[in-house]
């Protein structure tokens, strides 16, 4: 971070908003994607949808318990059958391998981490075995007829269970995540139990406080309590909820003359074949990854995972292409999943609402791999998003037996609004102070400070931030204060009420390179290492290129989907990073570009480069002067070599693009640059979210009437996507507070609602038929196009929006967990207090 | 065929559930082929009479004309024991081979009114009736042993009379008190995996393996009882068991049954008149 | 064995054009035999791979079976008739809208399309355990998973549990007791109508089964009397999502009313018992009452007299009450 | 009890198809075995066997198509799988997410949960099918593409096939009643939105047209 102060704070608040599209040609303005007619007519192509002359299929088989041993596999009988192929064993995966993170850091493996089967599986539904025959149905009664002995190992389903004294441990080394206090090296499972007395706040029904392994705080936290006017003291569970993707995980392999080629759905098409050459250890470049179109991923489907390998190796066993279709069960439990956290919170208020401390107590589930970093992430967002004076975070991060978990947008963001807000609400309700001025007391503003200090004592900052003008705008759009005013809040058995939330979460990364190819036709081919998700970041980020070279956009083609056509260093489509880096390498290669064009019109025209400027598909001189189109400028860079053509590659790119480079040399006026303009602050994207329900008291249903996400996003790069990231992503999170949820059964520890009529994703019915949403478009200022992401920031909002409105429309001693149902409402209004258990996971 | 139900555990494991249903068929055929043999062998083979010379019996004399045989308690035991072991069978088998009703509440009352009985009856035989004289003795075994040379044709002394039951009865009541305990045993616990009122329902005591294995032994017993309560049905309707039948009804049997079937020695009724009833009652069983 | 819950086992199919091959084919195949309707309930069970039927007979293709026809006293609704056309139907939406609204409320429109009437009211239960393949008493097995100490029973009965606490997922069975509705099923003896309230049997009568069908019968058609036609109906089905969803619970009343009075009322719920519960005791009581909240209220509570809730269903009990009192309290309105 | 309609006029607002079927029904209705006029009515209809048959003929977009299938092979699995009409997804395989949805007979059905061997000769529309041989788009796609609708898109087959079947048979819904029409589709992007926004306009511009 650099040396400077954060910015003015009445500055901040100065900024005012703009129109979308101000001040540019194609940035903050609608238009069809390139890729949507294919979509449309049902041409683009899924994982699921390529076909290879020989393919076999195969198929899992998962393990029925939640943690054992395999003692033996017998199958002859399966093997003997007609159409039979191969079966793969755990014995015949490569074992544990490093992976790159969201940023593309690698992360050494660790002996805990995941393979592609398992012969101790550590969750029921892990995949132990793989089949492949000549077709699904054979592989189907291959399986059945397969002999696998298994010996139940000691298990736990539920993390606060695992803490008590004398319970099992999901693993024989222990069940709980602790970091080595020297490094920040991988964590590693110990034992941790509570006490009996540790236990004693159970009986009251509030979560129970032991020692916590990760703590950190700052500021005066007792006298932040001491001088508070209220101070609330709440128990509240977020549930588990499966990514869900609608594409299931299906991958095809196949290999040709050594090289591996794999298709299916993923995050990151540029990142995905450095952990594909991680968890199958061989070397990137003999690795071809092709995902055009993913359906769906929401952190779940961020690089390489055992999907990919299971058809890799059956393929190159067989030496014949390999699918296998990932089925909607299989998917729930390799699919992953958000932890569910378990908090124990303390808010102190001043009479005019504004926090005084804040105490946070988190026992998270991580699952069987891994520890994730929600429990983490949980703690910053909430203390940016309201800026206690003090605060001390504790969190226990629990090893269990359940399907393993993964960042699902807004990790650990999404949870700390869900257990924050519902607090907040209380509070206003009980000092008697408006739900909007509350949240605007206590909202963060400019270059806001975040987390625990560091080891100089200096905090975090965000690059911006202007959150109060859009809870300010997001208020009078709603009509908040005439909603307030309206009466009666209850008609017969129907009771309105409403709810405010604020919501952020991490909106972009730095530091990745842009590649663009003109070709001699004259076209700008922009290449685009990004995954496909249909947020359309994979084409709207390039529109920066398109802007800063000043060409139209019917003459840029978006090259993406398949390594083979070379790409530069791309960061992964995760933590709403990819608008925010994308647009930065993008304008950097666009600027990169015209220079090279300058260079080549110079060299080529005579005189400065300086002296030339490029608009309208031609490098010209300043003034209208003799020029260049692009396709003479792409002939004579391709005449030129050198660093023009990419025989020769811009120094600062990474050893990725620059093979990229070199791949495409000679094709073209090849221009490459690396992201290297300044960055104050992490970069964070806020709403402001409101909602309206309406319950019926006598069955406890309820149906939300309104909703609206005013976003803090930077410029907007693409309103009708933003748009349906903000809605999409506020659903997403609405679907934590409606309904979404796991079961599982803790005698055996199986999973029993697997499908998603007992899931419970949102339908279409289940949200009002017209969201809203708006955004300030304040540029950032720490970026060149000023533009952040947002498919994370919503999350939480729209589900803490729900969950507020619920409270106000009936009260405080609804809810201690989230999903809220029409049992619970109907349960704890009969029996005037909450209801739900909240301290028993996966109910 | 095969014996044994099998299900797959919610942990892909193979484990019992029942016994197969066919052996419903299977036992109430054992019994009937039991009536058949039987009856035939009583009707072709004509067996002699099977016992020694009368005996000088020199206390004859001071045996009532009806010698009391059950007290009242130890009938209405009895009867109360047959009628919940038929409510059980019924209510057991007649769903399984397609006569559908309400049978589970009913099974278990009858069940808990058989512990009940069976209870009671331990206690009133272990210390309130001769207990034992349900129990083979000696003298059985030699006489079984005598008769099964002679039924063969070799060279035996002939056997004694009965003591007070016959060795069959002796016999037939331990396999009736070992398929008793295991279905009362295996059927309490059972009462824990269906709403009773009586106890919370957790099925989860005992592993499921433990568990399929006590629905098979309760089932083994259960069918097992299909083929012995026909048989004690037809031995009770036997002509020449008539008067044991109807002394499980009145209380008492005939002086000459008495003298003809029982050893006064090895059943000793004292005199008549109030003195007697002590030690009948001392001696007494069931 | 290991087991795998994906991809449909091989069958023989046969598709019958009349009820009486259909019948026939049912009969010669006895238990190996599946019958098919829509298939909206059968394919689950086949996808699973927890039924492998050596032989499926489609009803598709038995256009006898589709189809309203008014009869003589009320309607016929044929076994094979999709709930979407029943819920379009001018006639029933006139004079059954009951059974209009219940049907429009089942799953989601394609299912609607397909799914038919036979089909909604034999559907199997929808307990997660079972549905999982779990060897619970319904499955034939020994146990209950959901009435444990630790089972996961939100969806499931507070009546009439014996042994088995799934309940039944119809939500147009409630609507046809509370018609009245006839069931006629052709049967190996010959054809054989039941009242609607007796086609379903609880888990003390037969643990396996949800409705008296045996192997070899063919529910062919459902006969709705016109004795009910246009009376003041209820139907209210309460559910997590507005889709795709089973009910929590749900209420079907048939009530008429003179002056303000109710002088006849049918009434019953579903998903609150393992088959759906007629409330004679609540007809009984409203009888002769006026149609308002105060009757309400009472009907409500007798409704749910002696209700015994799981561990995590208690919340049927409230709604059970309320959803009986808003049935007759919507009287009010109309009088 | 108010007089009845006759069953025929009662159908009216039934599809064409129903009508059909239902004659079909009538002629049926009596106990007299119906096969041999069924089979007239119905070309490639069933055997005397009532066996389902592995060789069979599909009416797909307009076009016969042979195709071998086996006799528990859904629609889906023949169109994405023996006729390479992948644009018909399968997101669950189990009538619980619409991504399959296809027109048979102009009414949207789950074709993951359609048996292949029961749509014989009848008219199955996939989204391959919906655009003009031209190349131009149907309506509602077009509108998809001016909308910007949908994000990773595995859902939009099965959305724009349930809009447009549900337009065949309301061609003026008001919003709710399109957001019911299109109720059988789940998006998990869940960009419901800005795909109600998309199948309005679709809805205005055939109206329009």
């Amino acid at each position: 971070m650099a040396e400077t102060e954060p910015v003015d704070v009445l500055k901040a608040e100065n900024e005012k908003p703009r129109q979308f599209g101000t001040g540019y040609k194609l940035i903050g303005k609608d238009y069809p994607t390139n890729d949507l007619v294919a979509k449309v007519t049902g041409r683009a192509k899924y994982a699921e949808d390529f076909r290879a002359e020989g393919m076999l299929f195969c198929r899992l088989v998962l393990s029925p318990m939640p943690h054992a041993r395999v003692k033996s596999i017998r199958a002859e009988k399966a093997l003997a059958m007609p159409g039979v192929k191969a079966i793969l064993t755990p014995a015949e995966v490569p074992g544990h391998a490093d992976y790159i993170n969201d940023n593309g850091t690698r992360i050494k493996a660790d002996k805990w981490s995941e393979l592609a089967l398992a012969d101790e599986p550590m969750y029921q539904g892990e995949p132990i075995l793989a089949v492949a025959a000549v077709d699904e149905l054979t592989c189907a009664e291959a399986i059945e007829k397969i002999e696998i002995e298994m010996e139940p190992l000691p298990f736990a389903t539920d993390p606060l269970e695992s803490l008590r004294p004398g319970s099992s441990n999901a693993r024989e080394e222990g069940n709980v995540w602790v970091r080595p206090d020297s490094s920040r090296g991988p964590e590693k499972l110990a034992v941790l139990k509570w006490t009996e007395e540790d236990f004693a706040a159970e009986k009251e029904g509030r979560m129970p406080m032991g020692h916590a392994p990760d703590e950190w705080s700052y500021g005066d936290v007792d006298g932040g309590f001491k001088n508070a006017a209220l101070v609330l003291d709440e128990t509240f569970l977020t549930p588990d909820v499966s990514h869900q993707c609608l594409e299931p995980r299906t991958t095809m392999a196949y290999w040709q003359n050594g090289k591996l080629f794999l298709y299916t759905g993923t995050q990151s098409t540029f990142q995905t074949v450095a952990a594909i050459a991680r968890w199958m250890h061989m070397d990137e470049d003999k690795i071809v990854f092709i995902s055009e179109y993913t359906g769906g991923g929401f952190g779940s489907k961020i690089t390489g995972a055992l999907t990919l390998v299971i058809p890799a190796l059956l393929s190159k066993k067989l030496n014949a292409p390999v699918m296998m279709r990932v089925s909607r069960e299989e998917e729930h439990f390799i699919g992953r999943a958000r932890p569910g956290i378990r908090a124990r919170t303390k808010i102190g208020f001043a009479k005019d609402g504004r926090i005084t401390a804040v105490d946070m107590f988190l026992v998270s589930d991580a699952g069987s791999y891994g520890s994730g970093g929600d429990g983490g992430s949980c703690g910053s967002i909430a203390s940016l998003l309201y800026q206690p004076p003090a605060m001390r975070w504790r969190n226990v991060t629990m090893a269990t037996n359940t399907p393993p978990r993964s960042a699902q947008s807004a990790p650990g963001g999404m949870q700390a609004i869900a257990i924050m807000e519902p607090i907040l609400a209380k509070a206003a309700r009980q000092l008697g102070v408006d739900q909007v001025a509350l949240r605007r007391a206590n909202c963060p503003e400019g270059k806001a400070e975040y987390g625990p200090p560091n080891r100089e004592g200096r905090r975090a900052y965000v690059t911006s931030c202007f959150l109060k003008q859009a809870l300010d705008l997001g208020a009078e759009q709603f009509k908040w204060r005439e909603r307030v005013a309206q009466q009666p809040k209850r008609v017969g058995s129907k009771v309105r009420g409403l709810g405010v939330a604020l919501s952020c979460f991490h909106g972009g990364s730095t530091g990745f390179d842009g590649l663009i190819v003109i070709t001699p036709q004259g076209r700008v081919q922009i290449q685009s290492g990004i995954g496909n998700l249909g947020t359309e970041a994979l084409i709207d980020v390039h529109r920066a290129a398109a802007e800063v070279l000043d060409v139209p956009w019917d003459a840029c083609d978006i090259v993406w989907g398949d390594t083979s056509k070379h790409f530069p260093y791309t960061c992964a489509s995760g933590g709403s990073q990819t608008v925010h880096a994308m647009t930065r390498a993008a304008h950097a290669v666009g600027l990169e570009c015209v220079q090279r064009l300058k260079e080549v019109a110079a060299k080529t025209l005579g005189g400065q480069p300086d002296g030339y400027e490029v608009a309208n598909l031609r490098v010209f001189r300043k003034g209208g002067g003799p020029g260049l189109s692009f396709a003479e400028a792409a002939r004579q860079a391709i005449k030129l070599g050198g660093i023009y053509d990419g025989h020769d590659v811009n120094p600062d790119v990474n050893k990725a693009t620059k093979q990229s480079v070199a791949a495409l040399a000679g094709q073209g006026l090849v221009a490459s640059a690396k992201d290297k303009y300044p960055h104050d602050g992490d970069s964070y994207s806020y709403l402001a979210c409101f909602a309206e329900v309406e319950t019926d008291v006598e069955t406890g249903v309820y149906r939300i009437v309104d909703y609206l996400g005013y976003a803090d996003v930077g410029t907007v790069l693409h309103p009708a996507a933003l748009g349906g990231q903000i809605l999409g992503r506020s659903t997403l999170g609405i679907g934590h507070a409606i309904g979404q949820k796991w079961v599982i059964d803790p005698q055996y520890g199986v999973t029993v609602a697997e499908r998603f009529y007992q899931n419970k994703p949102p339908t279409i019915l289940d949200v009002p038929v017209n969201m809203k949403w708006n955004a300030l478009n304040i540029p950032d200022p720490e970026t060149p196009v000023g533009a952040r992401g947002c498919g994370e920031p919503p999350v939480g909002g729209g589900c803490a929006s729900i969950l507020n409105a619920l409270s106000d429309a009936l009260g405080d001693n609804i809810f201690q967990r989230a999903p809220v149902n029409a049992d619970t409402i109907l349960t704890s209004l009969e029996a005037g207090r909450p209801m739900q258990d909240p301290l028993i996971a996966h109910i | 065929m095969r014996f044994i139900q099998w299900a797959t555990s919610p942990w892909g494991q193979s484990v019992p559930t029942h016994i197969a249903w066919g052996l419903i068929w299977v036992a109430a055929i054992a019994g009937l082929f039991f009536m058949v043999v039987h009856s035939l062998y009583l009707i072709v083979v004509k067996p002699p009479k099977r016992f020694a010379e009368r005996a000088a019996e020199a206390s004859a004399a001071g045996i009532p004309e009806r010698v009391p045989r059950h007290t009242l308690a130890a009938r209405l035991f009895h009867w109360i024991m047959a009628a919940s072991m038929f409510t059980l069978l019924f209510t057991a088998f007649l769903p399984k081979v397609g006569i559908q009703f309400n049978w589970v509440l009913y099974h278990w009352i009858a069940g808990v009114v058989l512990t009940v009985s069976i209870l009671y009856h331990i206690v009133h035989a272990s210390f309130f009736l001769d207990f034992w004289s349900i129990w083979p003795d000696r003298t059985d075994l030699r006489d079984a042993m005598n008769r099964t040379m002679r039924f063969f044709g070799k060279e035996a002394p002939p056997p004694s009379k009965f003591a007070k039951y016959p060795l069959e009865n002796k016999l037939y009541h331990g396999v009736v008190m070992l398929a008793g305990l295991a279905v009362i045993v295996t059927g309490l616990f059972m009462m824990k995996r269906v709403q009773t009122g009586v106890f919370t329902r957790n099925p989860y005591l005992f592993s499921d393996m433990t568990w399929g294995l006590m629905y098979v032994l309760h089932g083994l017993a259960g069918v097992g009882f299909i083929a012995l309560a026909l048989m004690h049905v037809y031995m009770g309707i036997r002509p020449e068991k008539l008067p044991i039948t109807k002394s499980m009804i009145f209380g008492w049997m005939s002086r000459d049954f008495y003298l003809e079937e029982h050893d006064t020695g090895r059943w000793a009724v004292k005199g008549s008149g109030p003195k007697a009833k002590e030690g009948y009652a001392a001696r007494d069983g069931d | 064995m290991a087991v795998i819950r994906d991809v449909m086992p091989a069958f023989d199919l046969l598709q019958p054009d009349t009820a009486a091959e259909a019948q026939k084919l049912l009969q010669q195949n006895g238990e190996d035999a599946w019958v098919m309707a829509g298939g909206m309930d059968s394919f689950d069970w086949l996808k699973d791979r927890i039924k492998k039927p050596k032989v499926l007979v489609d009803l598709s293709g038995v256009e006898e079976l589709k189809g309203i026809r008014a009869t003589g006293d009320g309607v016929e609704i044929g076994a094979m008739t999709t709930l979407t056309e029943i819920a379009n139907h001018a006639a029933i939406q006139r004079d059954y809208s009951l059974l209009a609204q219940a049907v429009e409320l089942v799953a989601s429109p394609q299912i609607r399309n397909q799914g038919t009437l036979g089909g909604n009211v034999s559907q199997d239960a929808r307990c997660w355990y079972y549905r999982g393949g779990w060897p619970c008493y319904r499955a034939g097995g020994n146990i209950c998973y959901a009435d444990t100490p630790v089972g996961r029973n939100r969806e499931h009965a507070i009546f009439g549990a014996d042994r088995c606490v799934a309940v039944h997922p119809s939500d147009s069975a409630p609507a046809l007791i509370a018609l009245d509705a006839k069931f006629v099923i052709r049967t190996p003896k010959g054809e054989r109508v039941v009242d609607a309230e007796d086609y379903f049997v609880g888990p003390e009568t037969d643990i396996t089964r949800l409705n008296i069908l045996r192997p070899g019968d063919l529910l062919t058609a459902i006969r709705i009397p016109a004795a009910w036609a246009g009376a003041k109906f209820y139907f209210e089905k309460v559910r997590d999502r507005n889709v795709w969803d089973f009910p929590l619970m749900n209420v079907a009343s048939a009530m008429k009313l003179s002056g303000g009075t109710i002088s006849d009322m049918r009434i019953a719920v579903n998903a609150a018992a393992p088959k759906p519960m007629r409330l004679k005791a609540v007809e009984d009581a409203v009888r002769g009452k006026p149609a308002n909240a105060e009757t309400g209220e009472m009907a409500g509570k007798i409704a749910v007299r002696g209700a015994v809730p799981l561990q995590f269903n208690a919340y049927k009990i409230p709604l059970m009450r309320n959803l009986v009192k808003r049935a007759i309290g919507s009287g009010q309105e109309a009088a | 009890m108010p007089e009845m309609e006759e069953p025929k006029t009662s159908e009216s607002q039934a599809q064409q198809i129903t009508r059909r079927r239902f004659i079909l029904g009538v002629i049926a209705g009596g106990a007299v075995v119906s096969a041999a006029s069924y089979k007239i009515l119905a070309p490639g209809g069933r055997g005397r066997t009532w066996g389902g048959e592995r060789l069979i003929t599909l009416n797909v977009n307009g076009k016969p198509r042979r195709v071998e299938a086996m006799k528990q092979e859904t629609l889906a699995w023949t169109l994405r799988y023996k006729l390479g009409l992948t644009g018909t997804k399968l997101g669950c395989d189990r009538a619980e997410c619409g991504s399959c949805t296809v027109l048979i007979d102009d009414v949207p059905y789950y074709s993951c949960s359609v048996l292949t061997n029961t749509v014989r000769g009848r008219k199955v529309v996939t989204i391959e099918g919906l655009a003009a041989d031209d190349g131009k788009l149907h309506p509602v796609q077009q509108a998809v593409v001016d909308e910007q609708g949908f994000q990773c898109a595995f859902c939009m087959p099965g959305f724009v096939m349930s809009a447009v079947g549900y337009l065949k048979k309301n061609p003026n819904p008001t919003r709710e009643e399109m957001a019911q029409g299109l109720s059988g589709n789940l998006c998990r992007c869940q960009d419901y939105t800005k795909i109600l926004d998309a199948m309005m306009r679709g809805a205005e511009t055939m109206r329009r047209a």
